[in-house]
């Protein structure tokens, strides 16, 4: 025990909680996995196991608490310089729904101030936006679509304004200019354009209130390898195809550089197919390169899988029921491959059902029961442990 | 001053009878599309084309286009009728042998069957507006049925309104009260479990069809009278609107179609006649555009479209 | 296989080319006239008087023994008066080389789309319908037998006041260029006349719903609607606004002037400009009706005059100078003055610098479901 | 052993026995008999290019990434009037519009797909073709800047190092130069590191999010491409055919593009190009062989066509999956 806690803790989340609706899925789970560790999570059918994986790579957000992963949050908290920016601009898309409407309906159609139903129409209108912008304040997931739309509808009604004022009024505004068809268009392409990528790429910390902070691929690229329960191979691609895509995060080669040829993204293609080859032999699918994966029988899929999460070169492997549906001579040969995985310094968080599996493998292990974490320790003192047994077999 | 103010409301009377006039039409068209989407998760792409059939073949035997004139109540319940066996055969030929497709490929059949249909409209009848002749159709249609001031509700819009609002409730019962309603339901919850409770998936499916097309054909049949017109892309234009407001009102939910397609008869009438007339088709799609973007439930929705 | 798949594909595809050019050369010796206008579709029974119109002249042409010897042949080109279907059928005329002159097109949008076509050909082409004024101006090959749209609006206009006396004009005009010049020109004149247009709202082709915008006009009271547009929607528009129990009277141009509006009971007094009428005219224009019903069983339109007419003159050029395409352009620009005018059943055709003409315009209205002269005619 | 293996895709520039006579082909074309290369037939062969250079640009959207497309005419429209709209104002060479054009494509591309990344297979088909009709009205309408229905007549010819090309042959091989720049980015792009992350989006989003695939990313890249070339196409189609008008992007159209490459094969290149091939020469025979009365419904065949081969071979003529 003591030669293990010297080791770096890699993984940690800290009172993790997920709530579908009014289902608690995971309630207050804290664990943690060391450096070059295999731990095992397990627990009866439905206890929470699967969604607290997708919780530790943000496939699912997590409703509560916290997950560090080598010295980083995964769990997005928007810092108050953020919530500030946010409610700032909400502020200013309340002010301009107050003025653009009024405004550009006064300049396209004058008549309408002396409308009953249209001063009601328009002043429902506003409120409906202004309505509109709470979630705003609130980081609702949908409120970066909100306000990218108040910011389109905004351009648009400036450059309708701006072009109907010409029409209508003595002073034209494009008449100063030669470039009078072009200018509105133009004015509502650069605008938008700008604004919609500013939003969507660049301002970091608009992103970091809008979007999910770490998505899946990101967490990937940190070193977080996953398979899955139910097998999600690209099933028309060739299994080498498959392994090369787990090689995505670790090259770089782009639009520009695939299409004129550039040595550097040949180079790094030919890297990648050596290094997939290498991954597949690894897993004993060496003889398979160019197979569909779909038409890999059963285990071969499942190592495929694995083939492909070693491919994005993880620290830590999340493996969800590897073994399902193997026979016991899979088996076997699976927890050698585990082994071997383990021996090249990976640590791995493993979910099983076959007991054999687990207590081959693991150096600890954790309990789940209807999201909660039950108990936890080396293999031995579960198999003795009287919530873990009436977990599995009911109370008594 | 006080004049204006007279003019302009009942101006915006008007309007309102207007639209919702419209807005009932659409309701009839978007509960075709709600009852299918809500059984096989299906957008029918080819329920604005039934719908022109319904229009078409109600003036075809009026007018005695086939050879006989038929009095116009048998003509119109022949076209409902009609229509509600072209749905039928719509869903057997091309959709029931993609039920185990993926959705995209029955969405592209179902594209592909819109524009056949269209297409064969055009072939036999032509692309020239029909209209349906004054001596064949009943006259006090055309009447006004209600006069104050400048407001005016023909007979017309009052027949269209009340049909709609009996239909509508027929379906409630239909739904709720009936076995079939009870399978429809089941299904829309769950098809396999239904299945196995000894549900006949098919023929529900096809019953769905059958109430679906035969509401559209009737809202062929009064559109093509409302508006006096009748000709091929007549059910492209309108298919559309209605799949907005099928999915204004949550699609999938019969009383959210019906209350979509209010608001967006509504949302059309007002806005081509208070913002720019050129742009009222644009409203639907605008419509249709932001609900799936903002809320893709819809206002009564029960399917969540989101991924993950 | 895939190979041979390809294989199979690029010999389907080199035998399908085959088989144009097969069509192609499948030429007898006779000379080619060829009519653009819609013959299907919308405004197919406008095109119908166009081939109609056509067909009269070309059969009375070969009867009397075709041009210097050689038959007629009336080539038809449908193109639906889609800009982009007339685009494609002017360039199938343009390539040909065996065609010297084009009757065409009916719709002023089409013509515009085929013109810069025709005047890279260097093909001369005379519409017998479209009265948008750009036509003229844009190309020297383009000639026209009927007046153009500042004339007609302007007609309207004074129709309008001077004899009908009204004050207050609503305009529900097509979005296309044909309306939109005659809604332009009705505007300059009325307002030099003190006519007052209290609104206008425009509609698209395929617009079927009218009601909105009329229930705006009911409420501003007009004297009467004017519709620069094209029959089959301006029939969708009376029957609406009377549903909605607008009584003003409607009048529009010769985009009206169609058999459809007759089966409307609403359209009873309606009121449209035309370049031919029916009962104004001798014995040559009398004798064209009797041939007319005669041959198609129905009455013929300023569409089939007008067409008859081009027929005749395009005939007059070829029989004068032949098959080339510059001259006949030079000898129809030749026809300048009264003097030199070609005397057709629609009176005297003679081209001014841009290749437009001065015609006159009537005015008809429906009476009892039929087609009638107005009483009283503007001078 | 590994030729075997290539799909007929990855074999388009690599081998000669499959290239060249295609290219032999394509090239002496104009230069057949006069009697078979009129000028009727030679403009027949390039709106078959065109069509080639849309399907390609189509097929990124569906056939890569999986997201079924149908308002791509809409680019086709911004390319087209884009392209002729600077022609017509301010006499632009084509190779200063065509960028432009593409250009501008792309970007309304990537701002109709930033709002739509996370809507599933129906939906996004809807919005797409919502958007598209938009853009239809707003050309439709605003007739200051298009002139509307109206159309924009006389857009000048395109041009090269100053000279007008304005024989049939010139501009045949304009669009053929610029498919062959299409093919070998869709071809290069496909059996890379970009191809190979649409395709996992297009099997399994979670799975690709989560071998780091940035799927939002490379979804928008794909946009933006497909957009493009789509855009390149219209504005090549309105400097050639050199009339433009709103009805030319119709939904039709986008149905029509739609087919020519669920014919050949969704996702497969050479499927792509051979959909074009067969079907809009089709089109044209149909016009010429059909009585006038039927020839506007020839479209009839194409949803008998969708409908047959969704049936039947959903995975089109040249599938890409080989078991």
């Amino acid at each position: 025990m003591t030669e293990r806690k010297s080791k770096k803790i890699l993984l940690q989340t800290h009172n993790l909680v997920k709530k579908f609706g009014g289902l608690t899925a995971v309630k207050d789970v804290s664990l943690d996995v060391k450096a070059g560790e295999i731990v095992a999570l397990i627990g009866p059918n439905g206890a929470g196991k699967t969604t607290f994986f997708n919780c530790l790579n943000q496939v699912t957000v997590p409703t509560s608490g916290a997950v560090t992963f080598a010295d980083q949050s995964l769990v997005s908290v928007v810092s108050p310089a953020t919530k500030l920016l946010v409610l700032r601009l909400s502020q200013v898309f309340a002010g301009l729904s107050l003025l653009w409407l009024p405004l550009v309906l006064g300049v396209v159609w004058p008549e309408a101030f002396f409308r009953l139903e249209a001063v009601i129409a328009l002043s429902s209108l506003t409120l409906f936006r202004i309505y509109l912008l709470r979630p705003l304040s609130r980081f609702r997931p949908w409120s970066r679509l909100l306000l990218i739309i108040f910011m389109l509808v905004d351009i648009v009604c400036g450059a309708v304004w701006l072009a109907r004022s010409a029409e209508f009024s003595e002073i034209s505004f494009f008449g100063l200019f030669p470039f009078y068809p072009l200018l509105v268009p133009g004015a509502i392409i650069l605008i938008a354009g700008a604004l919609t990528l500013l939003v969507m790429f660049n301002l970091p910390r608009v992103r970091e209130a809008f979007g999910r902070y770490l998505r899946a691929d990101t967490i990937t690229r940190l070193g977080m390898g996953r398979t899955f329960q139910n097998i999600r191979l690209f099933s028309s691609l060739s299994a080498l195809d498959n392994v090369k895509l787990g090689r995505h995060c670790r090259t770089k080669a782009n639009f520009f550089g695939t299409v004129f040829c550039l040595p550097q993204a040949r180079r790094e293609e030919q890297d990648s197919a050596e290094k997939a080859a290498e991954c597949l032999r690894f897993v004993g699918l060496g003889d398979q390169l160019l197979t569909r994966a779909g038409a890999l029988p059963y285990g071969d899929q499942r190592r495929l899988e694995i083939a492909r999460a070693l491919a994005t070169e993880p620290r830590l492997l999340l493996l969800d029921e590897p073994a399902a549906g193997m026979n016991p001579t899979e088996s076997r040969e699976l927890i050698t491959l585990v082994r071997r995985i383990s021996r090249a310094g990976i640590a791995i968080l493993i979910i099983e059902h076959d007991m054999k599996v687990i207590m081959n493998l693991a150096d600890r292990i954790f309990v789940l029961d209807h999201g909660e974490l039950i108990a936890s320790g080396t293999p031995e003192a579960i198999r003795k442990d009287k919530k873990v047994i009436e977990a599995y077999l009911g109370a008594q | 001053m006080l004049n204006t103010l007279l003019e302009q409301s009942s101006l915006f009377l008007q309007q309102l009878v207007n639209g919702v006039t419209l807005g009932s039409i659409y309701a009839l068209i978007a509960v075709g599309y709600t009852m299918v989407y809500g059984v096989i998760q299906l957008i029918n792409f080819a329920h604005g084309e039934i719908y022109m059939l319904g229009a078409f073949l109600s003036f075809s035997l009026v007018t005695g286009f086939f050879g006989i004139g038929l009095p116009f109540g048998l003509a119109v319940v022949i076209a409902v009728i009609f229509c509600a066996l072209a749905g039928v055969f719509l869903d057997i030929v091309a959709y029931r042998p993609l039920r185990r497709a993926p959705r995209l490929a029955a969405l592209i059949t179902a594209i592909g069957m819109s524009i056949f249909l269209q297409n064969l409209a055009l072939l036999i009848w032509g692309a020239q507006i029909k209209s349906f002749p004054r001596a064949v159709v009943p006259a006090f249609l055309f009447a006004p049925a209600l006069q104050f001031g400048d407001v005016v509700i023909s007979w017309l819009q009052v027949v269209i309104l009340t049909t709609a609002v009996l239909l509508m409730v027929m379906l409630q019962l239909i739904v709720h009260y009936t076995r079939i309603g009870r399978a429809m339901r089941a299904i829309a919850q769950d098809k396999t479990a239904a299945a196995l409770m000894g549900v006949n998936v098919d023929r529900v499916v096809s019953y769905t069809f059958a109430l679906g097309s035969g509401l559209g054909g009737v809202a062929g049949i009064l559109v093509g009278l409302y508006y006096n017109a009748v000709y091929p892309t007549m059910g492209y234009f309108a298919g559309i609107k209605a799949f907005a407001a099928a999915v204004l009102g949550g699609i999938g939910s019969i009383p959210g179609a019906i209350l979509g397609g209010g608001i967006l008869g509504l949302a059309e009438v007002f806005g081509g006649g208070y913002i720019s007339s050129s742009y009222s088709d644009g409203i639907a799609y605008a419509v249709m555009i932001l609900v799936i973007l903002v809320k893709p439930t819809g206002l009564f929705g029960r399917f969540a479209r989101d991924k993950a | 296989m895939k190979r041979d798949l390809s294989i199979i594909l690029t010999l389907i595809f080199m035998l399908s080319l085959l088989s144009f050019s097969a069509r192609a050369r499948a030429q007898a010796e006779t000379i080619k006239i060829p009519v653009a206008s819609p013959f299907t579709g919308p405004l197919a029974s406008f095109g119908e008087g166009v081939k109609n119109g056509a067909l009269l002249k070309a059969d009375e042409i070969n009867a009397g023994g075709g041009i210097n010897g050689k038959m007629v042949e009336i080539v038809l080109g449908d193109e639906l008066c889609d800009p982009k279907e007339a685009a494609a059928v002017a360039t199938k005329f343009a390539n040909d080389p065996t065609v010297a002159i084009v009757i065409g097109h009916l719709c002023s949008s089409a013509t515009l789309a085929a013109l810069p076509i025709y005047k890279e050909a260097k093909l001369p082409a005379i519409t017998p319908a479209s009265t948008n004024p750009q036509i003229g101006k844009s190309s020297p090959y383009y000639f026209r037998n009927v007046y153009k749209d500042d004339f007609q609006g302007d007609f309207l206009a004074r129709y309008a006041k001077q004899v009908k006396n009204f004050k207050k004009i609503a305009i529900f005009y097509e979005v296309n260029d044909y309306a939109m010049g005659l809604k332009k020109a009705f505007i300059r004149q009325a307002r030099k006349l003190g006519l007052r247009v209290i609104g206008a709202e425009s509609y698209m082709a395929e617009t079927a719903d009218f009601k909105a915008q009329l229930s705006k006009f009911k409420m501003m009271r007009p004297d009467a609607i004017f519709i620069p547009g094209y029959a089959p929607q301006a029939t969708l528009l009376i029957s609406q606004a009377r549903s909605l129990g607008l009584k003003c009277a409607f009048f529009g141009a010769d985009g009206l002037d169609d058999e459809i509006m007759l089966k409307n009971p609403d359209a009873d007094g309606l009121f449209v400009t035309t370049p031919f009428l029916v009962d104004q005219g001798g014995a040559q224009v009398q004798d064209f009706v009797k041939r007319y019903r005669e041959k198609f069983s129905i009455e013929p339109n300023w569409f089939a005059a007008n067409t008859y007419d081009a027929v005749g003159l395009a005939a007059a050029a070829i029989a004068a100078v032949g098959l080339d395409r510059e001259k006949v352009r030079a000898y129809l620009a030749g026809i300048s003055s009264k003097e030199k005018a070609y005397q057709g059943i629609t009176g005297a055709t003679y081209f001014d610098k841009n290749g437009d003409c001065l015609k006159a315009a009537f005015v008809k209205t429906i009476k009892d479901g039929k087609w009638v002269s107005a009483e009283k005619q503007l001078q | 052993m590994k030729n075997k293996a290539m799909h007929l895709d990855d074999r388009l520039f690599s081998d000669k026995k499959l290239y060249l006579p295609l290219l032999a082909v394509v090239l002496i074309l104009p230069w057949l008999p006069m009697g078979i290369a009129g000028p009727y037939v030679i403009r027949i062969a390039t709106l078959t290019l065109v069509y080639m250079v849309l399907a390609l640009g189509l097929n990124v959207v569906p056939g890569f990434t999986g997201l079924l497309d149908l308002g791509y005419v809409g680019f086709f429209g911004i390319g087209a009037y884009t392209a002729g709209l600077l022609t017509v104002y301010y006499h632009w060479s084509l190779w200063l519009v065509l960028p432009l054009a593409a250009l501008n494509g792309a970007l309304w591309g990537i701002l109709r797909g930033a709002p739509t990344l996370r809507l599933s297979d129906d939906y996004f088909a809807i919005v797409t073709f919502g958007f598209s009709e938009l853009i239809i009205l707003v050309i439709k309408n605003e007739l200051w800047l298009t002139r509307g229905p109206m159309g924009v007549p006389g857009i000048a010819r395109p041009d090269l190092f100053g000279i007008v090309l304005n024989q049939p042959w010139q501009t045949y091989y304009l669009i053929f130069f610029f498919l062959l720049l299409v093919l070998w980015t869709v071809v290069r792009i496909r059996s890379s590191r970009l191809g190979r992350a649409w395709f996992a989006i297009r099997e399994d989003e979670i799975a690709a999010e989560c071998v780091g695939v940035n799927v939002a990313r490379y979804k928008i890249i794909a946009f933006a491409l497909s957009a493009a070339i789509g855009a390149l196409a219209g504005a090549f189609y309105a400097r050639w055919f050199r009339f433009i008008h709103p009805d030319m992007f119709k939904f039709w159209e986008s149905i029509l593009i739609l087919c020519l490459i669920v014919f050949g094969g969704m996702g497969s290149i050479t499927g792509a190009l051979v959909g074009a091939l067969v079907l809009i020469p089709l089109t044209e025979i149909l016009r010429i062989v059909l009585p006038p009365e039927f020839s506007n419904a020839r479209y009839l065949v194409f949803g008998l066509l969708i409908v047959v081969m969704m049936r039947w071979r959903p995975a089109g003529l040249l599938p890409v999956e080989k078991d």
